[in-house]
């Protein structure tokens, strides 16, 4: 039998290892695994390259991972949030170094790493300093920078609810960058706020086939925690 | 001269806005845009980070920050609204199925270039977001800025000198005392409040501006 | 108010034209839109493009389409099935173009033209016959081939159910090229089984968002149409 | 010689198909591994039309026609199983998800190139369905064919004379005499049927091939 849940948070990410490049799902707070960024922080790896939409913001998930210094370089689209002082004090004290990479690039170059593609001439960023020293090439009257897959040898996701085979459903906009991450990681380690039978997500319905997981990890929300 | 305040400037930009269309309010000011559009028209929003269908605030005690706009504030789900991962959203940006997206500038240039991610000051934190990714994905990008700056100079320009988002992606902008297409031909005076004159227009932005008639 | 539902399915293809290009979901019968063709058949447009993962078979469906000397080339990945005489002969006959495309890159070029990407770099068919001619690169030690976007001026589907607005579920693995057809055409077309009220499709499971979506036409059932 | 029938070759397959593998089983011949899975392993097969999880063919008076494999066959779908669009079955496909893929062939080379397409007759129309994204995409593919034609000529050659479908593919080649790994080393014998030697496998072949001791 299959069953890809483990029993604890710090089982769930056990294999990190040090120089590790690591997605982290969510676009501010929705969708962001902070507890399983709580973990990794626990674990103790370091020298980690962070893919992620943004660089933390306020004490919690990858802020305090910035904070914690276990973070070498960040790939994302949206770094300067309010309360991103953690990130801000690293980069400028150059101990931290970014790739900025327009949000729909960073998705389409995810994408590009589930699905095995080589390269994509995508048009975003064209003529900008983004595209800087970036090959370029005009198709049918409009102009595209080449950009390259974006793999990860693991990514954090966090989803509403999954099963033992690793079958997830999502919740609103946390969804956000879960199951392209999930596709594009070695090894996709996801945090649910609900483990359940085989068979009870609609198959109609499921967002992110069991193909793409490796473990799941059952974490009480934080609302029910504090009740319980 | 009326100037228009940031209100009114939302309201013009709404009308422009047809029944059925598909559009991308930006951060900051074009989010108001949604305030002025017509209760009677359906009209779709789409939020970059995975909804279509967005409706307005929720009441404080309905606020869910699992249903946040890209501005990170909270918004309501219309009946016949749908959620999709960041794949599927950027698809539906660059893919050119968004009707009309409305953004803020720090710089439109006459052929429509847009500068509105960096203002390239050297201590600055670079951060882009979807701002490239909308400047070329609709089928039309509207602007909405004050025409000047603090200073007093032209944001609609010649040639941009901030970084640029996008080239030759605007369509027309919205500011607080005219509209104007731009784009291959250059900048055009689509209408200008009371009591500015084409001149003084001119002379606000050092352009070589004309005026044309729009059908109503 | 919106609705894109039209009272009839010869309303759905009122515009096509001459020389289209036309997308049409299914593989095999599954999720083929067979009443669409039908109305397409009797609108009477010819020389017209067919992007499909089939070639037709049998006496439906595109089968009808090319028996009725409408298509002037296919581009898809598997014409010769069994009972597939209709393509056959009109393709012996030198009279219909075919463009060969192996499945995964049919469904990526798709995929590319409703993503807005310019062209890309996939794996499929390098130093294979279907590469002949075409640009090659070695990216990280890996050989792909240059593929450009297939974009249609009209694609044809067949969902289970949808809204007025033209929200989509399908059924079952009649899904198919749907989705990703539904994004790259100039116009979508899409013959519904059921339309429901609007709000009545779980926004968490609605499989194509609106946007992609332009004209519905509900289409009863064949099995119901006859029992009725 | 105890040559291998089609249902002793499926069931020397199922052997080397560890539970937990996510694996797609070509049409044909491969198909019918399926029957020879242990059910008391939790094995996840994949089909390309747009399911995971497929089950066993179902019960006459349960077909369904929109529940089918990639060779137009009713199957049944598993509790667990899911469905998705032609788009995301080929990311699984060509994003190296899959585990293993199983194929029949033409020609299998030494090397691991793989025809099994195309005949290259003239007057053929050509097909390729998802042949080629199978044979690039899975992490290990798998061959399942006799090792002769009804010719007597050996279809693992030192170089494909077929049409490829893809290049250094193919990790292992299952026949009804022999078991080969093929790759960068050649190709190396892994078994052979009771009653045949290597020595007439090297005749057979026209191979200069060694026998490999596999770790049981």
């Amino acid at each position: 039998m299959i069953d890809k849940v483990v029993g604890s948070i710090q089982d769930a990410v056990a294999d990190l290892q040090d120089g590790a490049s690591i997605m982290i799902s969510g676009f501010g707070d929705a969708g962001s695994p902070h507890e399983l960024i709580d973990a990794v922080i626990e674990h103790g790896a370091t020298d980690l390259t962070i893919i992620s939409n943004n660089a933390g913001a306020g004490e919690h998930g990858i802020a305090a991972l910035i904070k914690a210094n276990r973070v070498r370089k960040v790939i994302c689209s949206f770094p300067r949030q309010a309360a991103s002082h953690h990130f801000e004090a690293r980069y400028r004290a150059g101990e931290i170094e970014l790739e900025l990479v327009p949000q729909g690039n960073l998705a389409a170059r995810i994408q590009a790493a589930g699905s095995g593609l080589g390269a994509i001439f995508t048009p975003t960023g064209y003529g900008t300093l983004l595209a800087e020293g970036k090959e370029t090439r005009e198709i049918d009257g409009r102009n595209y920078v080449l950009e390259y897959p974006i793999h990860a040898d693991f990514a954090l996701v966090k989803a509403l609810a999954g099963d033992r085979w690793g079958n997830l459903v999502y919740r609103k906009v946390a969804r956000n960058f879960g199951p392209i991450m999930a596709m594009a990681a070695a090894k996709t380690i996801v945090q649910v706020a609900d483990v359940v039978e085989l068979g009870s997500l609609d198959p109609e319905c499921i967002v992110t086939p069991s193909i793409f997981v490796d473990t799941l990890v059952r974490v009480v929300p934080r609302a029910t925690a504090v009740a319980a | 001269m009326q100037r228009l305040n940031r209100e009114a400037m939302a309201a013009r930009v709404a009308k422009d806005i047809p029944e059925g269309a598909y559009v991308n309010l930006g951060i900051g000011l074009p989010t108001m845009v949604a305030n002025f559009l017509p209760a009677e028209k359906e009209i779709f929003l789409q939020s970059e980070n995975g909804l279509l269908g967005m409706g307005r605030a929720p009441a404080e005690t309905d606020v869910d920050w699992e249903l946040i706009n890209a501005g990170k504030q909270p918004v309501t789900l219309l009946a016949g609204g749908s959620f999709f991962h960041h794949g599927d959203s950027f698809s539906m940006m660059r893919g050119g199925h968004i009707d009309i997206c409305v953004l803020g500038a720090f710089q439109v240039s006459v052929h429509g270039d847009l500068a509105n991610w960096h203002t390239g000051a050297p201590d600055a934190i670079p951060a882009v977001g979807g701002a490239m990714d909308l400047a070329i994905g609709a089928k039309q990008v509207f602007v909405m800025m004050d025409l000047l700056t603090k200073n007093g100079e032209s944001k609609l320009v010649k040639a941009c000198t901030y970084p640029l988002t996008g080239l030759a992606c605007v369509s027309r902008v919205y500011t607080d005392v005219a509209v104007f297409d731009v784009g291959a031909a250059g900048a055009r005076v689509v209408e200008i409040v009371d009591g500015l004159s084409l001149d003084e227009l001119r002379a606000l932005t050092h352009l070589p501006l004309e005026q044309i008639l729009e059908a109503a």
